[in-house]
């Protein structure tokens, strides 16, 4: 029998994994993908619960998040190509004029 | 009918709302409201006189000025005889300066707002005189200030003007402030601004201290010197002097009313109507008494070199002022108030005089420039001369007897009196002096007038002469009236109720408390200084050759009740007072009793003869100098450059007031408000923090690169440091 | 009239939403003059009908507001208030007709910002409920910031912002202390309610200290004082006049609704430091006047120094120091407004305020320099003019208090008639020798129609102050009870 | 069997996400991230959740990676000289840092035992599909509309967002 623990572990992993993606990549590309990767890292968190505390609603909540994935991937890209006919860049450094 | 006595102060301020209002649509015709309002308001004074003299003292409350809790100060009118004088007094002073005026001003641009604001002076004048409490003497203490600076300032256009308005205003405040604290104290110690209650009840607190720097000092000394500050202001006594020369600047005609005859001689009336306080601290009386000799002397050595026919007469003000209040230190009130009363008229006949001189001859006042005027102008001449025989005291003019009253006081007073007495002698010899210096030099002399001024030199018209004519019949006669020589000494004889009855005002009921509190008066002076010089005003009653009637009390409260009367009602009255009043009655009598011996009489002659001497000595001695060019003066400054140019230059006050607190004072000013007010609190506090944020904003602006990574990266740094700080706690 | 204060309040705001609806801006005008003559007539009977022996607050409208936080719509006037708001209704018409020539540009704008001033001045006064006290204490900053911040002067956008944060940073220690007490008065902002709680003494050392700032910020105090030389000098009159006349008057009755009777113990251990403070005041104020060169600076540091009279009034303890600090808060209004509106009148006419710049001005306006003396004599607390009577209540109370504050505080009557004499000096009397100057207009029907109640209401006060002070009586000595019955305070010895 | 079955898959997942995060070409980004969302359905598979790993990869992988290849190419963004940003070596210090402790905090955490209703069997019994549809239908039946609306959102920003015109028209606007 696999632990519950190994789940969390691995969610875990993926998540920083996730985290560091968004932190270190220039494309804004890639930083979205990352995002989607924390984003399964939390799925595998719900069902893993939701299979161990016997309790579907876990599973119910995957699916929100998947509702909700597919809304950011689709305002995020529609985002990424009005930047990129602005700018000529997805490079989230060059994004830079919200401050002083 | 009683209560019409209201209208006395009223048809005034009538006078003055009205020509105040309508100022526009006057157009030069305001004496035809105010002259004959004011003189309505002299034949009522007249009346109030007579009704004073038969019946007694009137003392009612109008309504009640500010309620709150006990306190309750209320507009009241009270006649009392020494009411009823200062009502005589100011009422004809100011009805003929009224007239005056009208041939004075004419022309004038403010013409109206001048009498609009000699009617409201003379309604404040007449709230200060028949006030029955502080608070109304306070109000019309204060008002007659304000009117003073108004008519100093009426020519506004001329610089001098504005600033001794400015002056006058601000010395005044100063005086008034130790007023204003000294009636502050008067309620926390009796907790009633009442005269009746306060001088009834101020006998209670005598042994009463309060501490002023360390020291504790008797409350009612406090009180006293407090309240004598004030008097000092009103009527320019020796550190609050300097405004009332400049007061000249304003036109004459108020310079006779406010500046001599009325407003200045306030201080005087309130130091006589608080004379139950004053009598109780003869730390205060001495402190009275010092002040008014000093200032006599003071302003009689100012006066000998001025040049200003005006600040002459002015500085003369000031020093008979100081003897008024001498006088009032003394113990002397009546002989104060006779002297108030006599100079009120020669002192304005004086000011009017001069102001006919300066009116016939194109505003000059300066004295250098004069000379022979007596040919233009022989109704001034003879009247002016009246008025400078009765300022110097000669017999039979108002000044002599009245001054002799206060020097032979004086001389009765103790070591104290005799010293005053001898200054009072030499400032009598100076009066003298620079009355007649001023007199020859106008009107005989090298004639030094202008062609232009001397082509238009004419005599004044009759609304001018008039009052001239009526003052110097008064400055002649009104001095009979205390002669002790020939006949009743009449006004100690009316004001006897006032200063021997301190409560006198008080309603009939408590009659019976009077002897005792009389004593009560007696006993402080008496037991304190130690002099005799309450005995004096029975004097008149030895003439009349009835001893102990002579004692007679007009007054209603006090009939019946003369010196057999005393321990009848003492009985009813136990405490201090009746202690007092026991060791006071026989005293009172032996007094009587003393002066109605010969040697005494004899005695008094002899001074008078030599006070005579005096005056006539300082005339004499201004002939020889002024009646004909002389150079003995010039060469006398000349050997005495050094007291020449002080008496000349004031004693430098005004230089010195400048120093220290004028300039003193603006340059602080400006100083803390570009420094502690603009730099440090402003900027350095208030802004300080304002700028202190944006500063910090400023570097904590770098932080916000817009890049969201790095947002994110901080973001993951918090959570870091959360974490670590989760496992490691 | 049921609900008459709610109207009272209200009624200028709706005039402010009907002025929203017309464009022209004379119509405005008319209606703004319309609505606070009319406001100020609706406010009489509220004196007229005054129970002057009662001690408890009256006119009281009482509905939920937030029920969640027990917040209550909760109106009230006792005699503390009551003068204050008629005060308030009688100078708004003033306010309205000042500006009439003098705000041209968005003169429709400037009216609306005026009656909404309006409602909340007269909120702040007859809120019952902390939270609906707060709400018009802080409605009333925006008004104000925007009156100083559109139609002031050159550098008006500084002393908008400073006016406003400044105030606004006192409020927010004012909203914490009003916090604490919600919950620690037994979960209620209810005024009378928390009059009658307690608080430990170390609570209320706290509580008095935020409300102490958030009031003295207002009052000004000594040293809190520096942005009102700002915001004056740089509102229109009619700012300069509200501002001087009811603004300032919000902190000291902040103090006494407040500080008194809920945290008495904190205000008797704190009085020595107000006194102190209220002292330097009257002194630095009137000193700091007496270095102005611009007219309106001037009169704002004498409102420095004449407010520090009002803080001292209500700190001694007695009931003619507390009567006297309210009837000079009214006089305070009344001079100083009328200052401020005698400056507006010939700034109207030479656009400057420079002192050097006047001179003489009682040859060519004499109706205005009758009035501009009147005045200054009432600042100077002249008898028969109202200031003196407010003036005089108050050094008598702080004398009899304590003898040493009564004497440094009487020191003001001198000062006070230095710099306002100074300021006469130079602009109405001496020579008139500016060119400019000497063909100057007299006042016309308008600005007449301006002094001249004015200048009667300076001599009723003061020559039969007697109405003013009745109303107060009851209420006054009320609230000596709740502050421990400390009539008979301790005299300390003049040292 | 179970445990070598979620060993290949958990490594396989960390790998690719590794390389979804390292690799430099966009395309092989994406790629890499599709092989780590099959591997993530067979652990739904593996926890009895055999309706999510269908939705996974019909969503994630069938519509929201295509999407990416399909903005990829419309876009074709070069490949970039520096794909990591300044700060990648912090970013993964202390992201490491702080993932290890908490690896470590939940590798050894004890966590809560079964209680709940469904169990494996009840699930089987109706159905994994069925079983989710009763919830969302029932008690979440809000959330669910919500997240209909969310997604209309979604639609109707992502066609404001790329439609050239509306865009370049308000620029125009601003412009003018």
């Amino acid at each position: 029998m696999i632990p519950l623990s190994s789940y969390l572990v691995l969610s875990a992993v993926l998540f920083f994994i996730g985290v560091v993606g968004v932190l270190m990549r220039r494309s804004i590309i890639v930083v979205l993908l990352s995002i989607e990767l924390m984003l399964n890292a939390v799925n595998i968190n719900f069902v893993a619960f939701s299979h161990y505390l016997e309790s579907i609603t876990g599973q119910v909540f995957v699916f929100f998040t998947l509702t909700v994935a597919a809304a950011e991937v689709a305002v995020g890209l529609a985002l990424l190509i009005a930047i990129y006919r602005n700018r000529r860049t997805v490079n989230v450094e060059e994004l830079d004029v919200m401050k002083w | 009918m009683m209560t019409s006595y209201v209208l006395i102060p009223l048809l005034p301020l009538f006078s003055f709302i009205v020509v105040g209002l309508f100022q526009k649509w006057m157009r030069g015709l305001a004496h035809l409201v105010c002259v004959p309002l004011v003189f309505a308001s002299f034949g009522m004074s007249l009346l109030a006189f007579i009704d004073v003299m038969r019946g007694g003292p009137i003392n009612f409350d109008l309504y009640e000025w500010i309620p709150v809790g006990d306190f309750r100060p209320t507009f009241g009118i009270m006649i009392d005889q020494l009411t009823a004088s200062m009502l005589l007094l100011v009422t004809l002073v100011s009805s003929l300066v009224h007239l005056y005026t009208v041939g004075y001003m004419h022309g004038d641009k403010g013409y109206d707002r001048f009498f609009a604001y000699i009617s409201l002076f003379t309604f404040s004048m007449l709230a200060l005189v028949m006030s029955n409490n502080f608070l109304q003497l306070f109000f019309g203490w204060e008002m007659v200030g304000l009117c003073s600076y108004l008519l100093i300032v009426h020519w506004y256009e001329r610089g001098p003007a504005t600033k001794a308005s400015l002056k006058a205003f601000i010395q005044n405040r100063v005086g008034d402030l130790g007023f204003a604290l000294g009636i502050f104290l008067i309620w926390v110690t009796v907790g009633s601004l009442d005269y009746g209650t306060v001088f009834a009840a101020i006998g209670e607190h005598q042994g009463e201290t309060v501490s002023l720097l360390g020291m504790d000092v008797s409350v009612i000394t406090m009180i006293a010197l407090l309240l004598f500050i004030g008097a000092v202001g009103k009527s320019a006594q020796f550190l609050l002097h300097s405004w009332l020369p400049d007061a000249m600047e304003g036109p004459t005609p108020i310079s006779a009313l406010i500046h001599a005859a009325t407003m200045v001689t306030a201080g005087i009336f309130m130091v006589s109507r608080c004379h139950p306080i004053f009598n109780l601290s003869p730390t205060a009386m001495t402190v009275v008494a010092l002040t008014g000799g000093f200032t006599a002397l003071f302003g009689a050595t100012i006066a000998l070199t001025q040049n200003d026919i005006k600040k002459v007469v002015a500085y003369s003000t000031m020093s008979q002022l100081g003897y008024m209040v001498m006088a009032c230190g003394l113990g002397a009130y009546t002989a104060g108030m006779f002297h108030l009363l006599t100079h009120g008229v020669f002192k304005a006949l004086l000011f009017l005089a001069a102001g006919s001189v300066i009116h016939a001859l194109s505003a000059e006042q300066d004295i250098r420039r004069m000379g022979q005027a007596r040919r233009y102008m022989p109704t001034t001449y003879w009247t002016m001369l009246w008025g400078s025989l009765a300022l110097s005291g000669i017999f039979p003019f108002a000044g002599f007897f009245s001054k002799d009253e206060i020097l032979w006081q004086a001389f009765n007073a103790g070591l104290l009196g005799k010293g005053l007495w001898l200054l009072g002698l030499v400032v009598a010899f100076m009066t003298a002096f620079y009355t007649f210096r001023v007199f020859f030099m106008v009107f005989y002399g090298q004639d030094n007038m202008d062609k232009e001024v001397k082509h238009h030199a004419h005599e004044s018209p009759a609304v001018i002469t008039i009052p001239l004519v009526v003052l110097a019949v008064g400055s002649l006669l009104v001095g009979w009236l205390g002669n002790p020589l020939f006949g009743t000494n009449y006004v100690h004889r009316f004001l006897q109720p006032v200063f021997h009855s301190s409560v006198s005002h008080v309603p009939e009921e408590h009659a019976g408390s009077l002897p005792a509190l009389t004593a009560t008066a007696f006993a402080g002076e008496t037991d304190e200084s130690g002099a005799a010089h309450e005995g004096v005003p029975m004097e008149g009653a030895p003439m009349e050759g009835a001893p102990m009637e002579g004692v007679p009390m007009e007054g209603a409260p006090m009939e019946g009740a003369p010196m057999e009367g005393a321990p009848a009602g003492m009985s009813e009255n136990a405490g201090v007072a009746a202690g007092h009043a026991m060791a006071a009655a026989p005293h009172a009598a032996g007094a009587a009793g003393e002066h109605a011996g010969g040697h005494s009489r004899g005695l008094e002659m002899l001074l008078m003869a030599l006070s005579l001497a005096v005056a006539a000595a300082g005339i004499y001695m201004a002939y020889l100098w002024y009646y004909r060019p002389n150079p003995a003066p010039a060469q006398l400054a000349a050997t005495y450059q050094v007291l020449y140019q002080g008496s000349l230059n004031k004693w430098y006050w005004d230089e010195l007031y400048d120093m220290v607190f004028v300039r003193p004072t603006m340059r602080l000013a400006h100083g803390m408000w570009r420094v502690a007010d603009e730099i440090v609190i402003d900027k350095v506090l208030v802004d300080g923090v304002a700028i202190t944020t944006r500063i910090g904003g400023e570097i904590l602006k770098f932080f916000q690169t817009g890049r969201v990574q790095h947002y994110a990266m901080v973001m993951s740094l918090g959570i870091c440091v959360i974490f670590i700080g989760f496992f490691l706690l | 009239m049921d609900h008459l204060l709610s109207w009272v309040i209200f009624i200028p705001l709706l005039g402010a939403f009907a002025a929203l609806a017309i464009r022209d801006h004379q119509t405005v005008k008319v209606l703004a003059l319309v609505v606070t003559v009319g406001d100020f007539i609706l406010s009489l009977p509220l004196w007229l009908n005054f129970d002057s022996t009662v001690a408890g607050f009256q006119f009281v409208e009482k509905y939920a507001w937030i029920p969640t936080f027990n917040i209550n719509y909760h109106l009230g006037l006792d005699g503390i208030s009551l003068l204050l708001v008629i005060m308030t209704t009688f100078l708004a018409p003033f306010c309205v007709l000042c500006s009439w020539h003098a705000i041209a540009d968005r003169s429709r704008e400037f009216m609306i910002n005026l009656m909404v001033m309006q409602t909340a001045m007269i909120g702040v006064f007859c809120a019952l409920d902390m939270a609906l006290f707060y709400v018009f204490w802080e409605a009333m900053l925006i008004p104000m910031y925007l009156i100083v911040g559109v139609w002031g002067g050159a550098n008006r956008v500084y002393a908008a912002i400073k006016f406003f944060i400044y105030t606004l940073a006192g409020s927010m220690l004012l909203l914490v202390a009003m916090t604490y007490m919600f919950f620690k008065g037994g979960n209620t902002f209810d005024i009378p309610t928390l009059m009658n709680a307690s608080f430990t003494p170390q609570a209320q050392f706290w509580l008095f200290l935020a409300m102490f700032v958030a009031f003295a910020i207002k009052v000004p105090m000594f040293p809190f004082h520096t942005w009102l030389p700002h915001a004056h000098v740089q509102a229109p009159t009619a700012g300069s006049v509200i501002l001087a006349s009811v603004m300032l008057k919000m902190g000291t009755y902040g103090f006494l609704r407040f500080c008194l009777p809920m945290l008495t113990d904190a205000s008797l251990s704190m009085t020595p430091f107000i006194l102190s403070l209220s002292v330097v005041a009257i002194v630095y104020g009137a000193y700091m006047a007496l270095a102005q060169s611009d007219i309106k600076k001037l009169i704002a540091y004498s409102s420095v120094s004449h407010m520090g009279f009002v803080t001292i009034g209500m700190f001694v303890y007695n009931q003619l120091g507390i009567e006297g600090a309210i009837l000079q808060m009214i006089n305070h209004g009344i001079t100083t407004g009328a200052l401020f509106l005698c400056v507006g009148i010939i700034y109207d006419r030479r656009h400057t305020r420079d002192l050097a710049e006047f001179g003489g001005l009682a040859r060519t306006m004499p109706v205005f320099a009758t009035c501009f003396v009147i005045f200054s004599m009432s600042s100077i607390g002249l008898p028969g003019t109202n200031g003196f009577v407010g003036e005089f209540m108050v050094l008598l109370g702080a004398f009899t208090y304590d003898r040493l504050t009564g004497v440094l505080a009487a020191t003001g009557i001198v000062l006070g008639a230095v710099y306002m004499l100074y300021l006469v000096a130079r602009m109405i009397w001496s020579e008139c020798s500016n060119p400019e100057n000497q063909k100057l207009a007299d006042l016309d029907l308008r600005e007449f129609a301006i002094l001249a109640p004015l200048v009667l209401v300076v001599f009723w006060i003061g020559l039969y102050p007697a109405p003013l002070l009745e109303v107060m009586h009851s209420s006054v000595l009320h609230l000596l009870d709740q502050t421990g019955g400390l009539a008979g305070a301790p005299v300390v010895a003049m040292k | 069997m179970m445990e070598a079955m979620f060993i290949y898959l958990a490594t396989v997942c960390v790998v690719c996400a590794v390389l979804t995060v390292t690799l430099r070409q966009p395309v092989y980004n994406v790629l890499s991230l599709l092989t780590l969302f099959f591997h993530v359905a067979g652990l739904y598979v593996l926890l009895n959740a055999e309706f999510l790993a269908v939705v996974q990869i019909i969503v994630y992988a069938g519509a929201i990676l295509v999407l990416y290849l399909f903005v990829l190419m419309l876009l074709n963004v070069r490949t970039q000289s520096r794909h990591l940003h300044r700060q990648w070596p912090f970013a993964v210090l202390i992201l490491g840092a702080v993932g290890a402790m908490l690896v470590g905090a939940l590798h050894s955490g004890v966590w809560g035992s079964a209680s709940g209703e469904s169990t494996a069997a009840a699930i089987h019994e109706i159905g994994d599909t069925q079983a989710i549809g009763l919830r969302l239908y029932t008690d979440y039946l809000l959330p669910f509309e919500v997240a209909s609306l969310v997604l209309l959102v979604a639609m109707i920003g992502a066609i404001v967002l790329t439609k050239k015109s509306l865009i370049d028209d308000h620029i125009d606007q601003i412009k003018e």
